[in-house]
This record gives C-alpha cells, structure tokens and sequence, in this order.
C-alpha cells in the first residue's frame, strides 16, 4: 500500500513536535475526513529557521507532514510557498491515489502558516496560486 | 513479519482455513473432480459430496436441505435475496426495510435498488447498535416486501433480536431475511426458532474457504434468481458448482456449530481480559457496540484524538493485524457509517480499533496486545493536535 | 471405479485442477490467508498475490490488469456482462443479439432479459453451428446494445468467427461480448486483435479450480455491477476475494496458454484418431459441430438409432466418462438446444455422443474407447425399436 | 442418480427382444422426446405367456420395460393392465422425479399391447382408468 519511504516517515517523523512561541501557525483540514495538520515556523531572516507540525491523520498523512517540514526546513518563505504537494508526494516516493489530499493537506498547512507569519507581521496575504488543489473543499470529504 | 511474533485479531475480516478442512477439500481438486451435473462414477461421487455438503449447512441452521442454496459468499446470498424478493414482487409493492448499520453487501445492495425505483427505509439503531421493534413496526407499510435485519454487525459485533423482528415480520405477511454472516459458529442460529425465510451465510467466517456461502431460502419463498444458466442448485443458481468449497464449507460449518459453545465462552472469557486492561491502561477509551449482547469475540473500541489507519500500522509493526472504522483504504474519506449511526463524532469514529478474535488466540496474545497498544496511542497522541488542544483546555481550568 | 481404468473424456464439462496448481494455492488456505481489503502485513502479501494473478490473467488475453475483474466463474461472468450492459443502457436500447447456441448461461439470462422487458434476437447457425456475419449485421438496429456471441461451443466444439462479429459491432457502435469459457487455453485468444468489449471465462475449464473466473471489461465500457457491497474489484465486484481460487486461476491460465500450441496439436491428433476410428468401425455415425473449424479436443457424434444416456451408462461401465446432449439430467426431455439449431432430427440429437479430450488423455485411452464404444453401440442399436424399423426397411428394398 | 436395481436391469435387461408373429404389439412415446417403447405379446388362454421389448431411451426407460414386462410374464391379461406405473417404479427401488415418466411408458405400451391383441381377437378395447397419467401428452415433452 505505502512506499517505504513513506513507511519510514510515518516510524520516524521529522520535526514532530510544537514551537512555543512561533512565527507563524497554520491548521488545516478537519475532523470529519480524519485529518488535521497543524505546522508551526520559526522564522528568521525570511528564512524558516525552524519548522514542526502535529497531525491527527492516517499514514499518509503523518507522512506528508514529515517530508514537507524537512523540505520546507532552512528554505526562504518563498520557496517553502512554492512546494507543491506533487512534490511532497514524489518525495515520499509516490502516494496511493485516495491518499494524495494528505499531501495536499501539507501544502496548504505551510501557506496558512506562511501567511499566518505574514499577518502577524503586517504584511500582506499571499495568494494561492490559481487552479490550486484543495484538500477537502467546503468540509465535505471528497477525494 | 517473518520470524516476529504474529498476532491475528481480525477474525472478523476472515478467518484461516483450517488445516482438517483444507484436507477434506484436497481431493476435489484433482482426483474427485468430476462435474456433478455428469452422470458417471466421478461426476456422481461429486454429487454426493455436496449433497452431504449441503445437509451439513442445513443440519447447522436447523434447515432442511432443499432450502440450502450454494452462493459464492455472503455478497452473492445478500444481493440475491434482496434484489431476488424485490424483483419478484415488485408488482406487489416496492418498500423494503433494512437497518443503518448493515454491511454494505446489503446497503450498496439496497441503494441500487432505490436507483430502480424500490423504496428503502433505513431503520436508526441506539447507541448500542440495537434496531428498535417498534420503529420496525412502524415502517411496514402494505407495500413493504422485504425486511432485512442482520444477525451480528461485523463492526461493532452487536447482536440484533432477529427472532423478534421476523415475529413481527410474520405477522405482517412480510419476508424477512438475515445476514448471519456473522453470527455462524459465533452464536446459535436456527431458522426454524427465529423464523427467519432467508438468511446469508459466508464460509470464511468459520474457518472455511473464501469465496463459498450460502442462502437459506425457506420452502415457499418466492425469489427472481440472480444468477441465471445451467440447472444447478434445484435451478436456482446456476453455474459449475465450486465442488472443494463446498465440501469445504460443509466440513466447516459442522465443525464450527459442533464448537460453537466453547469458542463463545473462551472468546468472551479473552475479549473482557481485552476490555478490561485496555481500560485500565489507556485513558479517553470507549466502548463500541453493546456491553452485553454482543459477538463473543469482537473488541471495537474508539480512542480520542488519535486516527485508527495510525493504529493500525504501528500495530501491523508489533505484528498485531487489527481493523479500523476509520476511512482508511476504502477509497472514501468518510469513517465507518456504523460509527457514525451509533452516535460517534467523526473524529471519535477514525479513532476507532477494531480487536475480533478467535480460535488462534490466546491469553498470552491479548497480554501482548496489552503491552503493546498503550506505546501506540501515547505516541498518536504525542503527535495530534486535538490531544495538544485537549491538554491545554485542562491545564487552562 | 476402484481399481477400474478411467478414461476421463469429459474435459468440456471440467478438468480437474493440475497438481501444481493445487500447490500453488494451498499457502493461502492457511497461512497466507489476510483479507486483501485490509492493511497489515498478511493482507499485503494477499492483496499482490491477486495482483499477480490479475497481471497473469490479463497476460494471457492480452488486456491490461484494470481490465479484468474477478467473478465466481464463467456463469457470473455471462451474467455480469448481458445484465449489466442492459440494466445501464436500456434507455438508450432494450435489443440484444445472441446466437442459438450459446450456452445457458447467456441464453437463460438473455430469457430473463425479454422477461424484464428487453428484445433478444437468437441468431441461427448453420449446420456446422456457425453464425452468418451477415445475418448479424443485419439484426443489428439503433436500439441494439449488445451482441454477445460465443467463441467456441461447447457441445458441438465449433468456433466461431468472433474477430469478424466484433468488427461489426465496432463500426455499429454496439458493444460485443464473447463468452470464451471453452476456448481459453484450446485456441488463441487476444481481446486486441479480436477487439471485443467484454470476454467471460473460467478457470475450470482450463485445469484451475472451479468457482472462479473473470469478465475482461475494455477500458471505458459502461455497465452495472451484478454484485453489490465492498469496494472490492475496484469497486465492480463486490464480495471477499476467493484468495485461493484467484492465485489458482493465475497460475492455471499462465500454465495454460503457455502450453496452448502444443496443446491444441496433440489434441487435434488424438481427435482425428478418435473420429476416424469410430467412422471405420460404427455405421451410421454423423459428426456434428464443423468438420476443422472446432476445438482441438471436441468430437462430437451422432449415432443413429440409439439415445445419448444408455452410451453414458454404457462407457461409464467400462471406465470412460463422456457427455452427451441427450435430455438426461437435465430434467428436461428435449434434447440439446445447440444440436437441434444445427439441424438434427430430435432422434438423432438424443443419440449424441461428446467426448472431450483433455491432458490425460493418451492414444492409448483413445484406442481403448475405440474398442469400448462398438460393441455399446451394437448392444443398444439391438435393443433399440428404430434400428429394428430400419433393418426391416431395408430387406423391403 | 440411479437405484442398484435400476441399473442392474439396465445392464441386464430382462425380456429384451422381438417375438416374430406376436398376439400382440404396442409401441408408444416418441423421438422428439427421447423414447420409444415397443412391447411384444403372446397370449394363451388369457395369460402371457411370453413377453419381448424393444426400446430406444435412457436407462431408466430400459429398466423400466425390463421391470414391467418381467412383473406381467405368466400374468393374466387383467393382472397385467392392472400393473401401475408407480408399481414398476417401486420394483425398481425409485426412480428419479425426471424420470418417472419412464415408467408411464412401460405401463402405457402394456396397455397398447393388450389392446392390440383383443383388437385381433376382435374384443372390445380396454379403456384407461380415468385419471392414468400419461408420459408425453400430445407429442410435447413435457414431465
Ligand atoms: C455481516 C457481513 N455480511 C456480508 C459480508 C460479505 O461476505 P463475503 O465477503 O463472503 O462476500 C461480510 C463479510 O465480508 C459480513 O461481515
Ligand atoms: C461456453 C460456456 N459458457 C459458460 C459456462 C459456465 O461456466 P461456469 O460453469 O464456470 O459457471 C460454461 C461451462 O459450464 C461453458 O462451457
């Protein structure tokens, strides 16, 4: 069913964990499909010095949240906003089709965080990018 | 998991074959392999083999054996029996009753029958599970053709009082029907006491082979067939007999009836040793299904603020095969409508863990499973955000 | 038959399951055992070992592995195809198209089908038990949704040209099924080269187990399940996969149309052996199905004077099992639908003779049956008031 | 499928021949339908004394006519229309459902023969007890 790969971030998730204090947070998804995604940065110098999640989620999901952070982690806040959850999911070593929202999730969890960040430090929202992917559109639990 | 311990508490899902049984069926395989509608030495023998087959099903259920229908599992005898009475008796009227809470070999059955202009009413259960008798009542209407009311749900293991609904039933003029899948080997069924007309069977539920079962179809029921050709099974269900499993299925329901008593009481005596350390061990646990009136062997219990598909997989790694309500490889994202009928909150209802055992288990695996389950959810719950919300709503009082 | 010679010539009606086909299945019995459906470990192992068998099956066809779906033998699959075809596209056309010879599992179907409302046209063969192209293309009409012609009979062991009728049907814009159960394994198959839409098949028919097969579906046609519930089949097939009949059905189709050329050759072989024996030592023998254009393994011949049964009984006591087309289990009187649509007197058709030739046999069974059938012939002839009548009519002349 | 009696009739078939210059002949059934019985009489002093078949059918035909015209031999013409079918069923321990009509035959062709023979002897014709089942009515095969 799962990539090793992805198996080896589920047993060992990367920067699993909450940052008191952060930059920026963003939560995602919602309990009804099974999954929530929370990522917390730490932001220095544009750059994401710092980058954790919690995530109350299937594998895939868990899976997702490690790769992204570890992708995301030490980048500038542009780039980590350009990681695609194509990416995340190649990444892994691919994702079973019922389980790509779960990297749709990851993405849309670091742009909350991102403009959450953002926000906070009075600066404009970034806007997603136009035929973006959404995990689950208006809370029902499509896929 | 080769060399590590192995744990199987998904008995519900399918039980092994076991050895004795695959035995009896090897030598229809190849040597006795004749095709029962011949009429010479090896065709005949075949013959007599199922019907000694079919008397030990019969013999199981308290039927006789001209009631006795060989499907290939219990999706075939559910669809059949409900799209078999509603086709034929549409003329007479097109509502037909089931509960919630059925397997979807019965629900999805009933929902493309909604698509052909059938009615279908979908009784609510309690919070236990449990169909109420007069809401049943209460829903018969004079076109209502069928009721169908499964025996034990697979999920949550609650026992539904199936006698009392094909009472009701009866006095109505109404067929009922049962999915006993479930329920055969686990606790005594007879068609005779329950009165039931029809009522499905699947025999890897009781040690047998996948892909056989059977539809008991009381004498005088009417039903359209489902599967149409050749003159097998009185004509009633056509195709090549699948001889080694039915032999199969014989063997094994005469096996598991002949034990059931005992797997009942060694199964409830290890599901409550189950229960009850899991209890005492983890926090924020509840309890789904009945606390009584439920399969001896089925555990199905929801931890908050975890995921099940998680459980599952870190449990899969402790070498304990286990199931979850949550939506995890059904292709939905959806958790278990059983759940869901029952009163879960969707997120209660991922959290859910399903233990079923059976004859492979003993004291010393659910001790393991007791040693190994705190460390999962612990570590889930070290990982999930609603847990992190939870803790600090407490601190904050 | 104990310590009897068994000449086995009945492969038309089953083979047994190859030896090493047994082996093959016996791990998922017992030990191999999980439900593909779930997640951990053993139902891994369960879920690629179908995979496999998938990619074996959709080999041997020539189709892709998505294309197959995994039923409970050739019967479902007949069923499967014609029902689910008509049930989604009856409101754009209630007509069908068959032959008069298939077998019952597409004709009984295609009867319950006018009874529900649909219009079947049975096309007539010739009196090799041929279809006319042209009668086909003529029956077709912009109401016809389907045409489903067999690939090989099974009685009287004619192919038919299936390739031809497809292509009529492509440029119609009408889907073509092909039941394929006894061709599988006999003659090459390539649902490409042949274009058809939907090929039913069997696993016994080519020594794997009984009670399983699959339905190839062409990417992209639209039909209704048969079967209602879990998602199993990619959500087509509903029911608990028959774990060992699917590995045993991969391992036996891979086995044979691995062996299908050299199969076929010494089955013809041993064929042309059988019928010119029989032509040089019994009169008045017709041979029914068509002289080259036929299954490898299928004779099928008429005696005159005489009926099918008593030649059955006859064989069957000196050790050999063969079919006829007689009405003699059936439970019916009148003889073989395909034998009468070939042209035969009903006499005549009762006094059929089918004896299919499999991987048993040897030149050495075929000389035995060879010296066997005479004298049976003979006897009966004897008994019988026609040949008397006969005899009579010609000391007249 | 088939008793031990049935079968050993049917490989033993008693009575199994033509008796040249009969007293009386009667044959029934029908191709169409798979079975056609013939049944030879001679008569003396209003008895059988001997009694020949011919059939062309299945096993339980053969058996049948073997049992019937064994159970008449040396019986009186009256003993012999009086033999039911059901009564040739029995001595042959059973026949199967489908093949019950066999035994009919049997019954009928007695019938038929005992006519023949007082027809020749210019008698009035015994008539069918009201009710006697028939193995194929009007040529349809019907059991
Ligand atoms: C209650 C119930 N009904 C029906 C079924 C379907 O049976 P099968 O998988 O043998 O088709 C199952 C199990 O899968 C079941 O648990
Ligand atoms: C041509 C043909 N179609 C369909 C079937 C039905 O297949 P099964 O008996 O596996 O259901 C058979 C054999 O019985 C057959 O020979």
């Amino acid at each position: 069913m799962y990539s090793e790969k992805v198996m080896e971030h589920f047993m060992n998730p990367r920067n699993q964990g909450e940052i008191e204090n952060p930059d920026g947070v963003g939560e995602v998804g919602n309990p009804k499909c099974g999954d929530i995604m929370k990522i917390f940065l730490k932001v220095k110098d544009d750059r994401i010095e710092d980058v954790q999640f919690q995530t109350f989620g299937c594998g895939a999901a868990v899976a997702s949240s490690s790769m992204a952070t570890e992708l995301i982690k030490g980048k500038t806040l542009e780039e980590a906003w350009d990681l695609s959850n194509k990416a995340v999911a190649e990444a892994l070593g691919g994702l079973p089709p019922v389980k790509m929202h779960c990297s749709v999730l990851a993405e849309e969890g670091i742009h909350k965080a991102i403009n959450d960040y953002r926000v906070k430090q009075g600066l404009e929202l970034w806007k997603e990018k136009p035929g973006a992917s959404h995990a689950h559109a208006d809370d029902a639990c499509e896929i | 998991m080769t060399g590590r311990r192995l744990v199987y508490m998904d008995h519900a899902a399918t039980t092994p074959a076991a050895p004795e049984i695959v035995e009896a069926m090897l030598p229809y395989f190849t040597e006795r392999f004749g095709n029962p509608s011949s009429i010479y030495g090896i065709a005949r023998e075949s013959k007599a083999a199922i019907d000694t087959a079919r008397e030990q099903v019969a013999h199981a259920i308290n039927a006789s054996p001209e009631e006795i229908y060989i499907t290939s599992g219990g999706t075939e005898s559910d669809n059949w029996a409900i799209k078999g009475v509603a086709y034929a008796h549409r003329k007479r009227g097109k509502r037909i009753i089931t509960s919630a809470i059925e397997h979807h070999a019965v629900l999805h059955t009933c929902q493309y029958l909604e698509r052909q202009g059938f009615e279908v009413t979908y009784l609510p259960v309690d919070e236990f599970g449990r169909v109420s008798l007069s809401a049943l009542a209460d829903a018969i209407t004079d076109e209502t053709i069928l009721v169908s009311i499964m025996a034990a749900n697979n999920e949550i293991g609650t026992l539904e009082p199936i006698a009392d609904c094909a009472r009701i039933c009866r006095e109505r003029g109404v067929y009922f029907h049962t999915d006993a899948v479930q329920a055969i080997g686990s606790v005594p069924v007879d068609v005779r006491a329950q009165d039931v007309d029809l009522l499905s069977l699947s025999a890897h539920k009781f040690y047998g082979p996948k892909g056989i079962g059977a539809l008991y179809i009381r004498k005088g029921v009417r039903l359209d067939n489902l599967l149409h050709g050749g003159s097998q099974e009185q004509r009633h269900r056509a195709g090549t007999e699948n001889l080694a499993g039915i032999v199969g299925m014989g063997a094994a329901i005469e096996r598991a009836v002949g034990r059931q008593e005992e797997y009942a009481r060694r199964l409830t005596s290890l599901r409550k040793r189950l229960l009850s350390g899991i209890m005492e061990r983890i926090e924020h646990v509840r309890l789904n299904g009945h606390p009584t009136e439920r399969l001896p062997g089925n555990l199905n219990c929801s931890f908050e603020f975890i995921e099940g598909e998680g459980m599952l997989l870190l449990l899969d790694h402790a070498g304990v095969a286990a199931s979850t309500g949550s939506a995890c490889t059904s292709g939905s994202l959806e958790p278990s409508h059983v759940l869901l009928a029952i009163g879960l909150e969707h997120a209660t209802a991922h959290g859910s863990l399903r233990l079923t055992l059976g004859e492979s288990n003993t004291e010393a695996d659910v001790d393991y499973v007791l040693e190994a389950l705190p460390p999962i959810v612990e570590r889930l719950r070290t990982m999930s955000p609603l847990y992190a919300d939870y803790r600090r709503s407490c601190n904050v009082q």
